[in-house]
């Protein structure tokens, strides 16, 4: 799965996307385990991030496909 | 009804909507940098985007809110990158037959941004 | 605080206030003449003031609602004589720190510019 | 005291303003009573019209002076 970082989260990652390892679908919570496995600091953003996909916000009980590619949302700050 | 969002690095220019019959009602709002965040004097602020998911989120939602209050176009326009102090980061046309439809789609859809859209201040360019 | 009113036979043309330290937000409405009024296709619309109450009215009222709302400032004017459909009988600015004061000032304006202040629809010119 | 007359008033009464001789100051009612006198037509307007002085709306129990400038202001339909 293809994961992509903004503001606050790419700071703390380094960099704006890369490619996690998946054979399986996961559920959003061991998708986060095996985020924040790489990137301790993100625990600072769980739980005001959401997640999306395909432009959406994912809902809370929708599996994660080894293919998708998902955004991590930090709180937004536009306007 | 018709929706057109945009965003871009580009400099804010408003420009009035074409006119559209039975158009009664045409609100408008721009977000400005001020010279201060939290406390401390700035020249700019920097703003990032997840530029397609935030045009589509702001799309859907422009549709419900236009929609729902039976207003007749809305145009977004959001400005990514620098953005100096004095201009606009974000400038939005709601035209409406009459007023209080455009009223309530400007303050849903500036509320709804400031929840759902995922743009972000990312920085401060300190004066 | 700055208001400013002013009541013209002479087109509207919105122009950007002034740039303001501390402004955030700027909310515009415009409120222009639809083509048909009472169910009839029009023309034009006429409107007459009772030109030195209106203004003072407006006035007093922009300065009230300013205070209430902490905004900077607040710049109408109104169109008098004839309007023709698609042009703006009335354009409003306001400037404020925040965008939620700056709406409530415009929506107030509004309501009580409808009660209050002593211009009238006098005609309309049929299509 | 001048009465000066907008909009559907001025069509009913066919003039923009005029003297009305008073000797004493009026209540608004007395005044009204002179007007429709003169304009039995303005009575249409009667409850949904205001009276103002010096670019104020008349309170309900001001006296109108011999010498006051007195507008008479249907109801409005600016903006």
């Amino acid at each position: 799965m293809t994961v992509l970082y903004f503001a606050h989260a790419r700071r703390i990652t380094g960099v704006s996307q890369e490619e996690i390892p998946a054979d399986v679908p996961l559920s959003s919570g061991d998708f986060w385990e095996k985020l924040l496995q790489r990137h301790p600091a993100l625990a600072a953003l769980r739980t005001s991030s959401r997640l999306a996909r395909c432009n959406d916000f994912l809902p809370a009980d929708a599996l994660i496909g080894p293919t998708d590619e998902i955004a991590l949302i930090p709180p937004v700050s536009g306007g | 009804m018709r929706i057109e969002v945009l965003i871009s690095s580009a400099v804010i220019i408003p420009t009035a909507p074409p006119a559209v019959s039975g158009v009664g009602a045409i609100a408008t709002f721009t977000g400005t940098v001020r010279g201060e965040e939290n406390g401390h004097p700035i020249t700019a602020l920097v703003y990032e985007a997840y530029q397609p998911m935030a045009e589509t989120v702001m799309h859907r939602l422009l549709v419900e809110l236009a929609a729902a209050h039976s207003c007749h176009s809305v145009f977004v326009q959001h400005r990514i990158g620098v953005v100096p102090v004095g201009e606009a980061a974000i400038h939005i046309t709601v035209q409406a037959r009459h007023r209080a439809p455009a009223f309530a789609v400007l303050a849903a859809f500036m509320d709804r941004l400031k929840q759902d859209v995922p743009i972000w201040k990312t920085d401060t360019l300190p004066a």
